[in-house]
């Protein structure tokens, strides 16, 4: 009973079924793997995760924030703040650059968080003020500059390993696992399900809806944070510009991983399964060098399909009318 | 009105005791509307205490002030003698007020279990969920509730009936001191609510006070010591049950007698309208066949889930069969989509009417003329005083209570937004009218209204296929009555010749197989 | 002793002819050598993703890395990791920082500070040294366009102190949005004699934007990185000058650093390839761009 | 009585009520602000309420506009449209290539025909498919743009003699001293008002936005419905190419990229709502003036460009907290 949740196949399902995401992921590792010889290496692969762990972080605060029915565009530019944060603010040291970045993420997410639940204004429009806005507000701040970071040890930290495995892969997993947990198994994890599902039930309910939402919007910030933090370090640096189009490929990622947009759905070993088709789907056509243009619309096609394949599998389970 | 001679709460002489709530002179304007005004109310504790009034007459509303959803303009509350104001719905069920909606408020994607313990989830070491306590007491409930399914169950997979249990589940949560029960039968059928009424009377010795609205006579009369009526948003007088009839408190809700007309069923049947031939949709219902003829209301007579909506939704386009015929008017028919059933003249009141049947964010009118807009619109362009009066003529043929066309339908009470989706479709004038659940939650006098209207409707010619799981309707209007059953259709009677137990056994799936009193179904059915 | 594998990645094909005629040419230089196999990555304009394909680059344990940075700085501890791994990098096009410098074998392109000097020296030229003048940038914090302006305004106020650069705006080297905050330009001041463009697609928008106010007769455009656009457009007589810069050059200078410093050829850090001015002057000794 | 307070009560269920201009002004928190930016920024720039600075913003901002009064009919019909810039990069590319090649009255048919045809693929997935728009019409963006790469082979286009095409005109000319692009912009803001408010299409749309399984169930053809918004959205991606086109005589591959955001921003600026079955046209006509008038208007008061986004955002908030607001007021007045 404990451990039902940590073993492999309670991760690979959801509800009963496998979700329709894995089954795509392992049909195109499988795919990459013969295409490419270099795909199948430890290298590769933990290259693939910590590529993922950027777009992966979010995502996990985004699938909370879409089970409750929002949706956050401000993360790509959350992102890009606290990496110029946590790159700009060095001077001061490390900690406080680091905890400076965090906090922004924790503070915007809180700003998103309180306005959606204050005026009841659509999450989409206050967020895609913010998205504007904060990129607004990078650029105010770094002047239209890049910060670089004198201190190799913050991008040694970014090429860390534990044993074979990279340090931000490890970070990813680890809170990739606890925020499973939080999702299946506490009273705040329900209640996003609750709020998301039936809005007005849960208000009947006396659940306060609105201190929950704005609580996920402060969790997505705080990983839309903690990404931009690792990425710096990834980088040694920060760039104005770091995270555009970031907030499209999470959501993209999420949806793909089965979470309903319209809220009340979804569930955190989905969203890992999409983040990861992005990532091989990515690295693999990288590695068989597929004409940068021909990518594009390869993903594009991709991702339709997916969506096809999903609901044909759900179609099947409902005996409803398909409007 | 008669509020004065009434106002003296009548049941003081039975020597009660003190109520354990007491609405007073609470009022509630909405825009354009005033809802509730001074109205005032109480209940004493092991006491059903009936709300009745027509559709919109503010019992919803006047509950949900109850429970901390809206707050009033004026008035207040006592709860055990002690002044109240809920400013939302937590405050209230944190002082033991339990509300089970007349719109069912679940969440689909939960288990039953978490809907019951909705925002009150058992937590141990702080948040974390405790499933064993979760489920084993909502086990528990369920087990009282004599339900058949499990706690762990999803909602979303569960009949609008299980639903409704799992609604009512809510109530044995805590030991409630009051518990407020909307039209919760509106979506059960006769099964289920025998056990409904067990609970209730459980909760009567646990010394409960009860509120109970519905507009089922017979259930009122049943469980009731006391009727308040509302009329308009007021006061209309408190009644002992005991003490008076249906006809009397119908003349306090209406203001008049009913008169029914048992007598008047249409008679002078024409030629087939509709026939279906071993319609099959697979894994949903098999081999169904019976016809309505122009003149005729056939009655569709079955459980929850029996498939009654599904028969419907094909015949109106909605899904393929898998293998079968429709015939209408004689010829074979593809229907290929409801836009396709509309222009074959076909018209489907679907159950649902918050999902299926209106716009919820427009408003009376925009929904009135929105399945023939063609009749009101000329070369594409919005005839917008045509659709006035479309509006106006089903507004008051059919008594639908409104400050205004310009009114969102959202904001109407239940059973006048009934009535907009029956209005609408009156307007498309069609040859086939399928009219699935009419009347629920709607108040009695207008159910006659529409009774009547139906009856009228096949006497100018129209076929009308009603699906009801209410047996005085189905009785009350019927020539013919189907009987369906798990999918299939287990027999056919005629309306003025069958007896409530043969309709009780066909639905259940205890009839021979033999149907014991049927009209033949015949291919060619002229016979009157 | 080959064949050598070498991987590039690129800043942003597709998003103007420059970069496009550069990968193309780079292709066919590579294709044209039996000794060099390509890996032949991009961007998009997107550092994060430029530094997971250095990555994975060393990862493939390529020979060489050619890199056009997204990012002047950003991409600089990627490069360490290359340069640790043992893999010789080469940058192409646009500078890197100078932290970065110790970690890279070599820097092939067009210099672009001097570039910028040179457009600074034949406005002034052209006005003859009296003048209000406005700067349409690059995208801005790309290194190519930071260069170009420094050069520009800084060796506008030594060599032309009459000459006064009344605002700069970027127009993230597109031609539309170029037309735009030029047509700003217009209605702000009454006043314009000069334009300095980061390059002729920008300028060329400019123009447009003149053309369309009846203004473009009183006014000296001069950009940079010469499009066929921008050739035309001094052939007419509308636009002063430009900077002759071929993405052909660019790209078979970068392949043939890489191929020096793998063959153990001595290079030196800078190599930089001719980029002259052009004005009607001397037009007919350049070739129309092919771009 | 509960429904008698109609004639003393006075309280506005639809659109306009009788009582008068100030109360049809004071439900459009939008239109104060605008009218308030305006103020402030013509007290900081003298330019800025000069007839020549006016007609620029105004054709600056007609292109995202053309654009937002197609994407407010997909919103409307309770979908969203990303692709739009990916399709503007599409259509401006083509109809700027093919001119030269087929001569300008073909090279418009055919970039209208594919444009089309594009949004006719949209519309099938959303429509038809019933796929999650978000996701389609972004997986399209990514698609699209790699067309056009494909197509172009990633080179600008040009249009060799720009001088002697009346192709010009529809970037560059006037009509009765007004700009064509604007005109066009306004033509087509009217045309679709209209059909939105007063023909049965409109309302069709607006039904199906707003309850698509009710709309259904009331015999509309929802899937059609959704088709066509896409159409119509495609439709003004394309007149909004033949501007872009027309007024560069060229283009790059990428030079739609982002203009789903502005449009969004234009729309969102304006009041609509993104949750369908609401909105208006000329909602949407004032949110993008106001983009386009408070990016001019800080570009002349000397701020660099990015500061306009961040008072895009800060006019975000308070906007809808004022729109708001006044709906509360409006609520409270009449419980007392
Ligand atoms: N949120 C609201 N906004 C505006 N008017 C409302 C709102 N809720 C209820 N009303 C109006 O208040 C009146 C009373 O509605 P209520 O729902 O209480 O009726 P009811 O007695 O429960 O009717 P029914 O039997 O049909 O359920 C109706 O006229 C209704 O239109
Ligand atoms: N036991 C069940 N488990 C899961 N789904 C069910 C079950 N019974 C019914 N349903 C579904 O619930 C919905 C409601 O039942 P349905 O409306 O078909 O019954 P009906 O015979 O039409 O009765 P009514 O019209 O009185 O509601 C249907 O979509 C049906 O598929
Ligand atoms: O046009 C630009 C060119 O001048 C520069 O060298 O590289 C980037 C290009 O976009
Ligand atoms: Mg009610
Ligand atoms: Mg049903």
């Amino acid at each position: 009973m404990v451990n039902n949740m940590i073993n492999v196949k309670g991760f690979l399902k959801g509800g009963g079924f496998v979700q329709p995401i894995w089954v795509f992921v392992i049909v195109i590792t499988v795919f990459f793997s013969f295409m490419s010889d270099y795909f199948l290496s430890v290298g590769n692969l933990t290259n693939i995760l910590v590529q993922t762990s950027t777009i992966g972080l979010i995502a996990l605060g985004m699938t909370y924030v879409m089970i409750n029915g929002n949706i956050d565009l401000s993360v790509g530019a959350i992102l890009g703040l606290a990496a110029s944060l946590s790159v700009g603010l060095q001077d001061y040291g490390l900690a406080v650059a680091v905890i400076a970045a965090l906090a922004s993420g924790l503070i915007i997410g809180a700003i998103n968080g309180l306005i959606v639940w204050k005026t009841g204004v659509n999450a989409f429009i206050v967020t895609l003020g913010a998205m504007i806005g904060v990129r607004g507000l990078i650029f105010v701040y770094t002047g239209e500059q890049s910060f670089y970071a004198t201190n190799f040890a913050f991008s040694d930290f970014g090429a860390a390993s534990i044993g074979p495995f990279p340090l931000l892969a490890i970070i990813f997993l680890v809170c990739a696992l606890i925020m499973h947990l939080v999702l299946k198994k506490t009273g705040h994890g329900r209640n996003t399900f609750a709020v998301g599902g039936n809005a007005e039930a849960a208000l009947d309910a006396g659940i306060r809806i609105g201190r929950h939402m704005t609580i996920n919007f402060i969790i997505v910030g705080f990983f839309a944070a903690l990404a931009g933090v690792l990425l710096a370090t990834q980088m040694g640096a920060a760039t104005p510009n770091l995270g555009r189009d970031y907030e499209l490929w999470t959501i993209t990622a999420v949806v793909l991983g089965g979470t309903k947009l319209t809220g009340g759905y979804g569930s955190i070993t989905g969203t890992l399964g999409g983040v990861l088709a992005i990532g091989i789907l990515r690295n693999g056509m990288n590695m068989m060098q597929v004409p940068a243009f021909y990518v594009l619309v390869i993903l594009g096609v991709i991702l339709i399909s997916v969506l096809v394949i999903d609901q044909k599998l759900n179609v099947h389970a409902s005996k409803g009318v398909s409007i | 009105m008669n509020t004065s001679a009434t106002r003296s709460h009548v049941a003081d002489h039975s020597g009660a005791a003190a109520p354990v709530l007491s609405l007073i002179d609470i009022t509630k304007k909405f825009p354009g509307v005033v809802a509730l005004n001074k109205v005032s109310f109480d209940v004493r504790p092991g006491e059903v205490h009936a709300l009745l009034g027509e559709n919109g007459a503010g019992k919803s509303t006047l509950m949900k002030v109850l429970a901390g959803k809206h707050q009033p303009n004026g008035g207040k509350i006592v709860l055990e003698g002690e002044e109240k104001s809920f400013e939302n719905p937590k405050q209230a069920k944190k002082s033991g007020i339990v509300l089970i909606h007349q719109e069912q408020s679940l969440v689909p994607e939960m288990s039953v279990a978490e809907n019951i313990y909705l925002g009150s989830l058992p937590l141990k070491w702080g948040n974390r969920v405790d499933w064993k306590k979760l489920h084993a007491d909502s086990t528990e409930i369920l087990q009282r509730l004599k339900c058949s399914f499990t706690s762990r169950e999803m909602v979303s997979h569960l009949s609008i009936a299980k639903k409704q249990m799992v609604e009512i589940a809510r109530a044995l949560v805590f030991t409630p001191k009051v518990v407020v029960f909307d039209e919760p039968t509106a979506s059960l059928t006769d099964h289920e609510k025998p056990v409904l009424y067990d609970i209730i009377k459980t909760l009567q010795e646990q010394g409960v006070g009860i509120v109970y609205i519905s507009h089922r006579m017979d259930e009122i009369f049943h469980l009731s010591q006391r009727i308040t009526v509302l009329r308009d948003g007021e006061y209309n007088g408190t009644v002992n049950t005991a003490e008076t009839n249906e006809d009397e408190v119908t003349k306090l809700m209406i203001g008049r007698s009913l008169e029914l007309d048992h007598a008047s069923k249409p008679h002078d049947f024409k030629e087939n309208m509709l026939e279906l031939r071993h319609l099959t949709v697979d894994g949903v219902f098999e081999d169904v066949s019976f016809n309505v003829r122009k003149g005729e209301i056939v009655g569709m007579y079955g459980l929850v889930g029996a498939g009654r909506s599904e028969v419907a939704e094909t015949i109106f386009g909605l899904r393929r069969p898998s293998s079968g015929e429709i015939l209408l008017e004689g010829r074979a028919e593809t229907i290929g989509s409801s836009h396709e059933a509309v222009e074959k003249g076909i018209a489907l009141v679907p159950e649902d009417r918050k999902d299926q049947g209106l716009i919820l964010g427009m408003n009376c009118r925009d929904n009135m003329t929105l399945s023939a807009l063609g009749s009101v619109s000329s070369m594409g362009f919005m005839k917008t005083s045509a659709e006035k009066v479309v509006h106006d003529k089903y507004q008051s043929a059919m008594k639908i209570k409104t400050p205004s066309w310009r009114q969102k339908v959202g904001n109407l009470s239940g059973g006048n937004q009934q009535k907009i989706v029956i209005g609408k479709w009156l307007h498309t004038h069609p040859k086939l009218l399928i009219l699935d659940e009419p009347t629920r939650g709607i108040d009695v006098g207008s159910k006659a209204e529409i009774h009547a209207l139906i009856k009228e409707l096949a006497r100018t010619g129209y076929a009308v296929l009603v699906i009801s799981s209410e047996m005085p309707e189905v009785l009350g209007v019927s020539n013919r009555i189907i009987a369906m059953y798990d999918g299939r259709i287990t027999a056919e009677f005629d309306g003025d010749a069958v007896s409530e137990d043969e309709l009780v056994h066909a639905i259940t799936g205890q009839v021979a197989q033999a149907p014991k009193v049927a009209t033949a179904i015949t291919d060619d059915a002229t016979v009157p | 002793d080959g064949p050598y594998k070498i991987g590039i990645t690129q800043n942003n094909v597709g998003v103007d002819s420059y970069q496009t005629t550069y990968e193309s040419a780079f292709e066919k230089a590579a294709e044209a050598n039996d000794n060099v196999e390509v890996v032949i990555l991009d961007a998009g304009g997107d550092v994060a993703r430029q530094i997971g394909q250095v990555n994975n680059l060393i990862q493939q344990r390529v020979d060489a890395i050619i890199i056009w940075p997204t990012n002047g700085q950003a991409v600089i501890p990627a490069l360490r990791q290359a340069h640790r791994a043992g893999i010789p990098v080469i940058v192409t096009n646009s500078k890197i920082a100078e932290a970065g410098m110790e970690f890279i074998a070599a820097f092939s392109g067009p210099d672009n500070v001097q570039q910028g000097v040179s457009s600074a020296e034949m406005m002034c030229d052209a006005l003859g040294g009296e003048g209000q003048i406005v700067q349409v940038a690059g995208q801005p914090g790309y290194t190519t366009a930071m260069e170009r302006s420094q050069g520009f305004e800084e060796r506008l106020a030594e060599v032309c102190p009459g000459v006064e650069l009344v605002e700069t705006q970027p127009a993230d080297w597109n031609r539309e949005k170029a037309q735009r905050v030029m047509e700003n330009f217009l209605t702000k001041y009454n006043d314009i004699d000069g334009v300095y463009a980061g390059d002729d697609n920008m300028g060329v928008g400019a123009l447009n934007a003149a053309k369309g106010a009846e203004r473009a007769e009183g006014i000296i455009f001069i950009g940079a990185t010469n499009f066929a656009v921008g050739y035309e457009a001094i052939e007419r007589g509308e636009y002063y000058g430009s900077i002759y810069q071929s993405p052909v050059d660019d790209a078979e200078a970068a392949l043939q650093t890489a191929l020096d410093i793998l063959a153990g050829k001595e290079v030196p850090k800078m190599n930089f390839f001719e980029t002259p001015k052009i004005t009607a002057a001397n037009i007919g000794e350049f070739e129309k761009p092919v771009f | 009585m509960a429904t008698a307070e109609q004639g003393s009560n006075r309280v506005m269920f639809g659109r306009v009520s009788k009582s008068g201009l100030m109360s049809f002004l004071s439900a459009q928190g939008i239109l104060i602000f605008f009218l308030l930016s305006m103020v402030v920024f013509s007290f900081f720039s003298e330019q800025f309420l000069s007839q020549s600075n006016v007609m620029t913003v105004v054709r600056q901002a007609s292109i995202i506009g053309i654009i937002a009064v197609g994407v407010t009919v997909v919103i409307i019909g309770g979908n969203l449209d990303l692709s739009v810039g990916s399709m503007l990069s599409f259509a401006t590319v083509l109809v700027v290539d093919l001119h030269d090649k087929v001569g300008p009255t073909t090279a418009i048919i055919l970039m209208f025909a594919l444009t089309l045809m594009v949004g006719a693929i949209n519309g099938f997935l959303v429509g038809f498919m019933r796929l999650n728009s978000l996701i389609v019409t972004l997986a399209m963006l990514s698609a699209i743009q790699g067309g056009i790469l494909i197509y172009s082979g990633g080179q600008n286009v040009d249009i060799a003699n720009q001088d002697g095409t009346w192709f010009s005109v529809f970037g560059r000319g006037y009509v009765a001293g007004i700009a064509v692009p604007v005109v066009i912009f306004a033509v087509l803001a009217i045309i679709v008002q209209i059909v939105m408010s007063y023909t049965s299409y409109g309302r069709r749309i607006f039904a199906v936005g707003g309850n698509p399984v009710a709309a259904v169930y009331s015999g509309i053809r929802k899937n059609w419905c959704v088709f066509s918004t896409y159409l119509i959205s495609a439709f003004c991606v394309a007149c909004a190419a033949l501007v872009l086109g027309s007024r560069v005589m060229g283009s790059q591959n990428n030079v739609g990229q982002g203009y789903e955001l502005l449009v969004l921003a234009g729309i969102i600026l304006g009041g609509t709502s993104l949750l369908g079955g609401a909105g208006s046209i000329w909602k949407t006509v004032i949110g993008v003036l106001i983009l386009g008038f408070i990016q001019n208007g800080l570009l002349l008061m000397g701020y660099p460009y990015y500061t306009q986004w961040l008072v895009t955002w800060v006019i975000i908030i308070l906007a809808v907290w004022l729109d708001l607001a006044n709906k509360r007021k409006r609520l409270l007045t009449t419980h007392s």
